[in-house]
C-alpha cells in the first residue's frame, strides 16, 4: 500500500441519517476486501477541497461505510456529493479496538454526542459475535432524543440476550419512555456488568470521558480495562505531520484507540 | 419654435476607472448645463498624510489609486529626495523608469482592451467582446501581463508595490526574475506593433478642435519622471512654478477639484505627452507612424487611443533594452537624512501629469501636502470637449445615442475616478 | 583515524571533484545579510572572513580579521529545507476520462554535496532521519534525497554566543554522520574521512598526511569553541522533569512575550510539523496536494471542530518546549534540541530557549 | 453545472482589488467559463438589481450612498464576500476615523457642505452580514480564484489567519527584524501576500491585516527595544488597517505613551 497516495472510491449509495449526518457507501476500485479493525480510520479526500479523518463504520455488501457529520469545509460538500461521484481514500490507519482479545468479558460501550461511529461499528461486531463475549452494555448520551442515530438499531440491540441499552438525553426537559434525563455518566449506575471482568470502550467528547473515568473508578473498574478513542487534528494520518500529538504520542499512529493506562498521564489536561 | 424637452438619465457611466456621472441640460440646440459629476466619496488623503513619516508616505500614497499606484509612490519619493538632497544611483533611476514603463503598459493595455475597445467594436463591454474577438482581448491581456511583470519584478506586485522607498529600492531583483521579466517583454513586443496597427485602422471619428495640452518634456528621453512642464502655448515652467500657474477650485456638482491653467482648461495624458514629445520616439515607431499615416501633434481627442498604443510600443521597446543588460547588483539604496522644508515634483502617470507638494518637519513628517492627480486636471477639459463635440455631434440624436457618444468622449480621457477619488452618474435634462 | 591536509588554495579542487562525481555542490554564501546555503559556482563565493554576531533576537554578519571561509557558525537554515521542503507537492488528483485518478509527485532529485555543515546540523539530520525515514511510514522523497546526499562537515573553530551544542552533546566537532569532515586552519584544511564515499573523494584529492602540529592547532580550536559557549541546556534527565511542570507560572510569563509566530519552529533543524492544502487549477480539473511547513504555534495546528485544543499562547509554547526537550526523548530516544541556537537568534522578541528551560527545570532566575 | 452569477460592487476604495479580476491575464477567459459576471461597472456591466450567487464588495462604507448600495447588494445576493482592506477593516481612508474629520474636510474643500459623507469609514461587516472576507491591500489573484474555486466545489475557503512569518520562513527569506532591526509587523499580520516586504529587505507594514492571536503588545515593546519612540510605534499600527480592533488597540496604547501627547493632556 502506498500510504501517501489516495485510491479513488465511488460513492455508490448515500443514506441520509439526519439532516446533517449521512452514511456513505463506497466502492473501492479493487477486488480484495478492505481489511481493517473497528476503530481505525481512513483519510477521505474531496477533490480540490481537502482531506479529513473519518472512522470506518463497517463493510457491507462489498462496500465500505463511513458515517459523516457535515460540519465544515470538507465534510459539508462531502455530504452533498451525488451518488456516483468519486472521492479519494487512504487507509486504514491507526489502531482499533482490541475486540479479538476480549473473549469472555463483559463489554461496556460508552459514547456521547455524535462521536459514536467508531463505537457503533464495534457494537455491531460484538453483537454479531455475541457468543464470544459476556454481557454487552451500551450507554449512549445525546442532547435531544431525536439526535440519536439508528434508533431502530438500538431497539434491536435491546432485544438481544444479555444486552443492555441505556440512553440519556442531557438537554431534554420532557421525560420519554426508555430515556433518562441527564448525562451519559448517570447511566453507569444502572448498568449491570461485572466490573472485575469487563472492558470499557469509550468515545466522545473528552469532558464526558473524563467524568466517566471517575464513575468507573467508583464502580471499581480497573484502569487496565478501559479503552478510549481520541480526536485530534490529522493532516497526514501516519504520524508525520505532528498535529495530533498528545504528550509523546501521535494520536493517528499510536491511537486513535488508546489503552487508558498508556495515556493516563496526558489525558484530559487543558491545552496539552 | 417649440423646443424639444429631453431627459436622459444614466446613473453610472461604465468602463471608467472608478465611477461618475454626467448631467446634460439642453434647450433645443443649446446646451445649458453640462457637468461631469464626480461624487466618489472623498478619501481625504492629503489630510491623513499629515503627521506621517516620509518612510510611510509612499505606501499610503499608493492607495490613492489601484491602477497607477506606482506613479503616486514615485512622485512623492522624488519630491522628498529633492528636499533631502538624496542622490540615487543611475541604476536606481533607470529601474524606477522601468517600473514606470511597466505601469504605463499595464494601465494603457487595460484601458484599451477592457474600457475603450468595446466602443470601437460595437460592444457593451469587454466580456461580451470576448467571444467575438478573443484574439483582441488575449493580445491585450498578454501585453498587460508584461506590464504587470515589470511592476512585480521591481515592486513585488503590480497593485500597491512594495519595492520603492525614499533613497532607492529595498533590494534589487534576483537574476532569475530579471530573466523572466525579459522573457515576458520579449513576447509582448511583437504584439505591440500589431496593436498599434490595429488602433490606427480603427474608424476614429474626427472631432479635432483647439485646446491646450500640458506635459513634461525632457531633454533626452520621452518624459516620465524628469523634465520641465511644457504647455502647448509655449509656456515652460519648472515644477516649483506649478502652483503659481495652475489653480484648483471646487464646483458644486463634484467632489473632485477642478484644475485650470491660467483660467483655462487643458489636457494631460498620453495624447498631450505625445503631442509634446513625438520627436523623442524611437526610430522604428516613428517609421511605423509614418507608414500608417498617423500624425502628431494631433488635436482629435479620439486619437488618444492611438497615443496609448504608441506609448505601449515605446515602453516595451525601452524595457527590452534595459532588461537586455545584466541584472543589477549591489546596494539598492542610499542612506537618507531627513530635513525640514518644502518640496514638490511632477511626473507623468499613465493618465498624465501628477503634481505633489509636501511640507515636512525636521523628522521628515508631513506638515502639509497637496496631490493633484491627472483626472482633476482633465476634468474641465472633458467638460469643454463634451460641450463642443456634443454640439457637433448634434443634439437631435436620440438620448441613447447621445449617451453613448458622451461616454465615448469621456473615455478618451481615461478618467481615473478612484484617483481623483470619484463616481460618474449620467443625466441629461433637455428642455 | 588518519587525517589529511588540503592546502587552502585547493578547496576548489574538492568542489571540482564532487562535481565530477555528479554532485551539485551546496555551500554557505552571504545573502540578504545572512549565511545561507545555496548552490556554489566556485570556492570564491564562500563567505571568507565573515563571522556572525548573534544574540537573542539578533543576527549580524561582521568582517573578521582572518580570511577563513567557515568561521561562521550557523545561518537561518541548515539542511532541513533541502530534505523536508517548506512547500512540496505530494500528489495530484485529476479528473480524466477514466474518472478520478491520483498520481504521486516526485520532486526532481539529484545528488547534492553539502559543504560547511556543522556537528549540530548532522545531529539534527540524524533526528530528521528517525522521523521521516525510519518509522513505519517512511517519506519516499525524503528517503530518496537522503540517499543521494554527500556531506562535507566543518568543525567549529569558534562558537557564536547563541551556541550551546556542548551541553546537548552534539558539537562543536562532528564525530560521525559525514562523508568528509574539515578542520579549517589558516593555511588549509585537515580532512577526516567518514565513509567509503568520502574515501573515494579523498583519494582523488591526493592528500598529504596532516602534521602533528596542524592537528594540535585543530585540537586547540576545538577547545576554544568549547570554552566560548556560555549557554548550557540542562541534561536530558533534568529536562524530563518538564512534564511535571505543566502548571508552572513561567508559561504565562513567556506567553506575554511570545508572538506565537512560529519562527523558532521554522528555523529549528529538527522540527518536522507540516500541514496540507489542496490547490486546484482554475478549471477545477486537476488539484495538487501540497505539504507545507507548519508550526505548533499556529492556531490551526491543534484545531478540531468546535475548538482549538491549545488555544492560548502559553499552551503552545509549552507544547513546543515539552515536545522538543522532553517528549522527543520518548519518541526518538533523545532530546530534540541539538544546541544550534537558531531559535534563540531568530526569535523576533529574543526569547531564549535555554534561559526558559533553565528557569523551568532548575529555577534559574534570569 | 450552472455558472456562478457574480456581481462586483465598488464602494469607497482605490479600485485596486477589482484588478484581481482584470489582471488575471489570459486565464481570465478560463475563469469566465465558470462565472457569469453580471454587474461590474468598471468592466462595463451595469445591472445593480440583478440577483446573484456571489457579491464581491470592494471598498468601505463612507457615505449614505455606500450604505444604500451595500444593503441593496446584500439583498440581491446569496453570498456576500468583502474583498480588500477597505471592505474588511475600513482601509486606509479609515485613518480619518482617528481624527477630527470635519476640520479636515474644511481644510481640503472650501465648501464642505457640498460633500456628503458619514462620520467614519467603516468595514462592510459593520453594516451587513458578511459570509466571507478576503483580507489584503490589495487582495491577490490567488485569493480570489481560490474563493471562486471553493464555491464551485460547494464550500468556502479555509479562513487562513496564519502569521506572515510562516510564509516568510517557508520562502526562506531572511528575517529583517533580526538582521536589520526593521520594525516588522509580520508576526501579527495575516499571511497571503507572499511575504513581499521582507523579500524586499523591508519591514511588513501589515497590509493584510491582523493575524490570529496577534500579540501586538509584545511586538510593540520589541519595537521600543529597537529604538522606536512610542509615537512611531503607534504609527506602525496606524497604517492600512488602523481600524481593525487589534491594531487600533495598539495604536491607542502607544499613542498615549507619546511624551508630547501626555504633556498636552496635562495642560
Ligand atoms: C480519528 C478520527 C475519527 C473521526 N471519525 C469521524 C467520523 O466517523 N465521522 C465524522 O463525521 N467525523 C469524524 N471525525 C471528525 C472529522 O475528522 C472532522 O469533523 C473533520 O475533519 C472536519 O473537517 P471539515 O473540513 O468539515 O471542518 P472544518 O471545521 O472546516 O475543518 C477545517 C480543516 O481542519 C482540518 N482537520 C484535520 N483534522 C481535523 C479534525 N479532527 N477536526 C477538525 N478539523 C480537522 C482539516 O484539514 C479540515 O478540512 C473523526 C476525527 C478523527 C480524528
Ligand atoms: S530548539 Fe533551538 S537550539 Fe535547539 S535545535 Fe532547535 S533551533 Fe536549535
Ligand atoms: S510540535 Fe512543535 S516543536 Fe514539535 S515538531 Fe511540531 S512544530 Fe516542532
Ligand atoms: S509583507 Fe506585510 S505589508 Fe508587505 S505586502 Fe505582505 S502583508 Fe503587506
Amino acid at each position: 500500500m502506498n500510504y501517501m497516495l489516495p485510491m479513488s472510491a465511488i460513492l455508490v449509495k448515500k443514506e441520509q441519517e439526519t439532516p446533517d449526518i449521512c452514511t456513505l457507501h463506497l466502492a473501492l476500485g479493487r477486488e480484495r476486501p478492505f481489511v481493517f479493525h473497528f476503530g481505525q480510520f481512513n483519510m477521505l479526500y474531496l477533490f480540490g477541497v481537502g482531506e479529513v479523518p473519518i472512522s470506518i463504520m463497517g463493510w457491507r455488501d462489498g462496500h465500505l461505510m463511513h458515517t459523516i457529520r457535515a460540519v465544515g469545509h470538507v465534510t459539508r460538500p462531502l455530504s452533498d456529493l451525488a451518488e456516483g461521484s468519486q472521492i479519494g481514500l487512504r487507509g486504514p490507519f491507526g489502531h482499533g479496538w482490541p475486540l479479538e482479545q476480549l473473549e469472555g468479558r463483559d463489554l461496556v460501550f460508552i459514547t456521547a454526542g455524535l462521536g459514536c461511529a467508531p463505537v457503533v461499528a464495534a457494537i455491531h461486531y460484538a453483537v454479531r459475535n455475541k457468543d464470544k463475549y459476556g454481557r454487552i452494555i451500551i450507554l449512549q448520551g445525546v442532547k435531544h432524543h431525536q439526535d440519536l442515530l439508528w434508533q431502530q438499531q438500538y431497539d434491536k440491540w435491546r432485544e438481544v440476550k444479555d444486552c443492555q441499552v441505556l440512553l440519556a438525553a442531557s438537554r431534554e426537559t420532557q421525560r420519554k419512555q426508555r430515556w433518562r434525563l441527564g448525562l451519559v455518566t448517570g447511566l453507569l449506575e444502572l448498568a449491570e456488568f461485572n466490573p472485575k471482568h469487563c472492558t470499557v470502550m469509550m468515545c466522545g467528547p473528552e469532558m464526558m470521558m473524563v467524568s466517566s473515568l471517575k464513575y468507573l473508578a467508583d464502580l471499581n473498574v480497573p484502569e487496565e480495562a478501559i479503552y478510549m478513542t481520541l480526536e485530534r487534528n490529522f493532516q497526514c494520518g501516519v504520524g508525520s505531520c505532528g498535529h495530533c500529538q498528545l504528550g509523546p504520542y501521535f494520536v493517528c499512529k499510536d491511537g486513535p484507540v488508546f489503552h487508558y493506562p498508556q495515556i493516563k498521564q496526558w489525558f484530559g489536561l487543558r491545552g496539552v | 419654435m417649440k423646443s424639444r424637452r429631453i431627459n436622459v438619465n444614466v446613473p453610472f457611466i461604465t468602463r471608467l476607472e472608478g465611477e461618475g456621472a454626467l448631467e446634460l441640460v439642453a434647450r433645443g440646440d443649446e446646451i445649458e448645463r453640462l457637468h461631469l459629476k464626480i461624487f466618489e466619496p472623498p478619501r481625504l488623503f492629503e489630510k491623513f498624510l499629515e503627521g506621517k513619516s516620509y518612510e510611510d508616505i509612499p505606501d499610503l500614497n499608493a492607495r490613492i489609486c489601484g491602477i497607477c499606484p506606482m506613479a503616486y509612490q514615485l512622485t512623492s519619493i522624488l519630491a522628498i529626495e529633492k528636499l533631502f538632497q538624496v542622490k540615487v544611483s543611475a541604476k536606481v533611476t533607470q529601474l524606477r523608469r522601468l517600473m514606470n514603463l511597466g505601469e504605463w503598459i499595464q494601465s494603457h493595455a487595460l484601458h484599451i482592451h477592457f474600457l475603450a475597445a468595446p466602443d470601437f467594436l460595437g460592444f457593451d463591454h469587454a466580456l461580451a467582446m470576448a467571444k467575438a474577438h478573443p484574439d483582441v482581448l488575449k493580445r491585450g491581456m498578454q501585453i498587460q501581463e508584461a506590464g504587470n511583470s515589470l511592476m512585480t519584478l521591481l515592486g513585488g506586485r503590480s497593485v500597491h508595490p512594495v519595492g520603492l522607498q525614499v533613497g532607492g529600492f529595498g533590494r534589487f531583483p534576483s537574476p532569475e526574475s530579471w530573466q523572466q521579466a525579459a522573457l515576458k517583454v520579449n513576447q509582448a513586443l511583437p504584439l505591440a506593433e500589431v496593436l498599434l496597427r490595429w488602433a490606427a485602422a480603427l474608424p476614429l471619428p474626427d472631432y479635432s478642435h483647439d485646446f491646450l495640452w500640458v506635459s513634461l518634456k525632457d531633454t533626452s528621453d520621452y518624459p516620465i519622471n524628469g523634465g520641465e512642464i511644457v504647455v502647448s502655448d509655449g509656456t515652460r515652467l519648472s515644477h516649483e512654478q506649478y502652483q503659481a500657474h495652475f489653480a484648483e477650485h471646487q464646483v458644486r456638482h463634484s467632489t473632485a477639484l477642478y484644475s485650470l491653467f491660467e483660467g483655462k482648461d487643458y489636457l494631460v495624458g498620453p495624447l498631450a505627452r505625445l503631442n509634446n514629445n513625438v520627436a523623442k520616439l524611437p526610430k522604428p515607431i516613428k517609421a511605423l507612424l509614418k507608414e500608417l499615416g498617423v500624425k502628431f501633434p494631433n488635436t482629435n481627442p479620439f486619437t488618444s487611443i492611438v497615443a496609448r498604443c504608441v506609448e505601449i510600443y515605446m515602453a516595451l521597446l525601452e524595457a527590452q533594452t534595459i532588461l537586455a543588460q545584466p541584472c543589477p547588483q549591489g546596494e539598492a539604496s542610499v542612506k537618507v537624512q531627513p530635513r525640514a522644508g518644502q518640496c514638490c515634483c511632477c511626473t507623468e502617470a499613465p493618465r498624465g501629469m501628477i503634481y505633489h507638494y509636501y511640507e515636512l518637519d525636521e523628522k521628515g513628517r508631513v506638515v502639509k501636502c497637496s496631490i493633484i492627480p491627472p483626472t482633476s486636471q482633465n476634468q474641465a477639459r472633458i467638460e469643454q470637449d463634451l460641450r463642443q463635440s456634443v454640439a457637433r455631434f448634434g443634439l437631435s440624436h436620440s438620448d441613447d445615442e447621445l449617451k453613448r457618444f458622451c461616454e465615448q468622449v469621456i473615455r478618451n480621457y481615461d478618467p481615473c475616478i478612484s484617483c481623483s477619488t470619484h463616481f460618474l452618474d449620467f443625466s441629461i435634462l433637455r428642455h | 583515524m588518519t587525517q589529511h591536509f588540503l592546502p587552502k588554495q585547493q578547496l576548489q579542487l574538492l568542489i571540482d571533484c564532487l562535481r565530477a562525481e555528479g554532485y551539485g555542490v551546496i555551500g554557505p554564501k552571504v545573502k540578504d545579510d545572512a549565511i545561507v546555503f545555496e548552490e556554489l559556482a566556485d570556492a570564491t563565493e564562500l563567505p571568507y572572513g565573515i563571522e556572525e554576531d548573534s544574540a537573542p533576537g539578533r543576527y549580524q554578519l561582521k568582517k573578521a580579521r582572518h580570511k577563513r571561509a567557515f568561521a561562521f557558525n550557523t545561518g537561518p537554515q541548515g539542511l532541513k529545507p533541502f530534505l523536508f521542503a517548506p512547500e512540496q507537492e505530494l500528489w495530484r488528483a485529476e479528473h480524466t476520462d477514466d474518472g478520478l485518478i491520483f498520481r504521486q509527485s516526485f520532486p526532481a532529485i539529484r545528488p547534492l554535496a553539502f559543504i560547511g555543515l556543522r556537528a549540530c546540523d548532522l545531529a539534527a539530520l540524524a533526528l530528521q532521519d528517525k522521523h521521516f525515514a525510519e518509522g513505519p511510514y517512511p517519506d519516499p522523497s525524503y528517503q530518496a534525497k537522503r540517499q543521494q546526499l554527500f556531506i562535507v562537515a566543518v568543525n567549529c573553530s569558534r562558537s557564536a554566543s547563541t551556541c550551546f551544542c556542548v551541553s546537548t552533546g552534539d558539537g562543536p566537532s562532528a564525530e560521525s554522520g559525514f562523508d568528509l569532515c574539515l578542520d579549517e586552519l589558516d593555511r588549509g584544511y585537515l580532512i577526516n574521512v567518514g565513509s567509503d564515499k568520502g574515501q573515494r573523494i579523498a583519494d582523488k584529492l591526493g592528500l598529504e598526511a596532516a602534521s602533528g602540529a596542524k592537528r594540535a592547532v585543530a585540537t586547540r580550536q576545538h577547545q576554544r569553541a568549547v570554552q566560548q559557549q556560555e549557554r548550557q541546556m540542562p541534561d536530558e534527565k533534568t529536562l524530563m522533569t518538564l512534564v511535571d511542570k505543566l502548571d508552572d507560572q513561567r508559561w504565562q510569563d513567556i506567553a506575554e512575550r511570545c508572538l506565537a509566530c512560529g519562527n523558532c519552529t521554522s528555523v529549528c533543524p529538527t522540527c518536522f510539523c507540516s500541514k496540507q492544502e489542496s490547490h486546484s487549477d482554475i478549471k477545477g480539473q486537476a488539484s495538487s496536494q501540497v505539504r507545507l511547513w507548519d508550526s505548533c504555534f499556529s492556531e490551526q495546528h491543534s484545531y478540531i471542530v468546535g475548538k482549538v485544543i491549545r488555544n492560548e499562547i502559553s499552551q503552545r509554547y509549552r507544547q513546543w518546549v515539552l515536545h522538543k526537550l522532553a517528549n522527543w526523548q520518548l519518541q526518538y530516544g533523545r532530546s530534540g534540541c541539538v544546541g544550534c541556537g537558531r531559535c534563540i537568534a531568530w526569535c523576533p522578541v529574543a526569547i531564549d530557549l535555554v534561559e526558559e528551560a533553565r528557569a523551568l527545570c532548575l529555577g534559574d532566575k534570569p | 453545472m450552472a455558472k456562478l452569477r457574480v456581481a462586483i460592487h465598488k464602494l469607497t476604495s482605490c479600485s485596486g482589488c477589482q484588478l484581481a479580476i482584470l489582471n488575471q491575464g489570459a486565464q481570465l477567459l478560463d475563469l469566465l467559463e465558470d462565472i457569469d459576471i453580471v454587474h461590474f461597472i468598471e468592466g462595463g456591466l451595469y445591472e445593480p438589481d440583478a440577483s446573484v450567487d456571489l457579491a464581491l464588495i470592494e471598498g468601505s462604507v463612507t457615505t449614505p450612498e455606500d450604505l444604500q448600495r451595500l444593503q441593496h447588494a446584500r439583498s440581491n445576493s446569496k453570498l456576500l464576500v468583502s474583498i480588500g482592506a477597505c471592505a474588511t477593516s475600513g482601509g486606509v481612508q479609515a485613518l480619518r476615523n482617528m481624527q477630527d474629520e470635519r476640520a479636515w474636510k474644511q481644510a481640503i474643500y472650501a465648501k464642505p457642505e457640498f460633500i456628503d459623507t458619514l462620520a467614519n469609514s467603516t468595514p462592510i461587516k459593520a453594516h451587513a452580514k458578511v459570509d466571507f472576507e478576503l483580507w489584503g491591500c490589495p487582495i491577490t489573484i490567488e485569493q480570489l480564484n481560490n474563493l471562486i474555486r471553493q464555491l464551485r466545489f460547494g464550500t468556502l475557503p479555509i479562513d487562513n489567519k496564519e502569521k506572515l512569518c510562516m510564509e516568510c520562513k517557508r520562502r526562506q527569506q531572511v528575517c529583517v527584524m533580526v538582521t536589520r532591526q526593521a520594525p516588522c509587523l509580520g508576526p501579527v499580520t495575516r499571511t497571503a501576500c507572499g511575504a513581499l516586504c521582507p523579500a524586499f529587505g523591508r519591514a511588513c507594514y501589515g497590509c493584510f491585516g491582523p493575524s490570529e492571536q496577534p500579540n501586538g503588545k509584545s511586538l510593540g515593546k520589541r519595537f521600543a527595544g529597537l529604538g522606536l519612540m512610542p509615537a512611531q510605534i503607534a504609527q506602525r499600527f496606524a497604517s492600512i488597517h488602523s481600524q481593525s480592533p487589534d491594531f487600533n488597540e495598539q495604536y491607542h496604547h502607544w499613542q498615549a505613551l507619546d511624551p508630547k501627547l501626555s504633556e498636552e493632556d496635562k495642560q
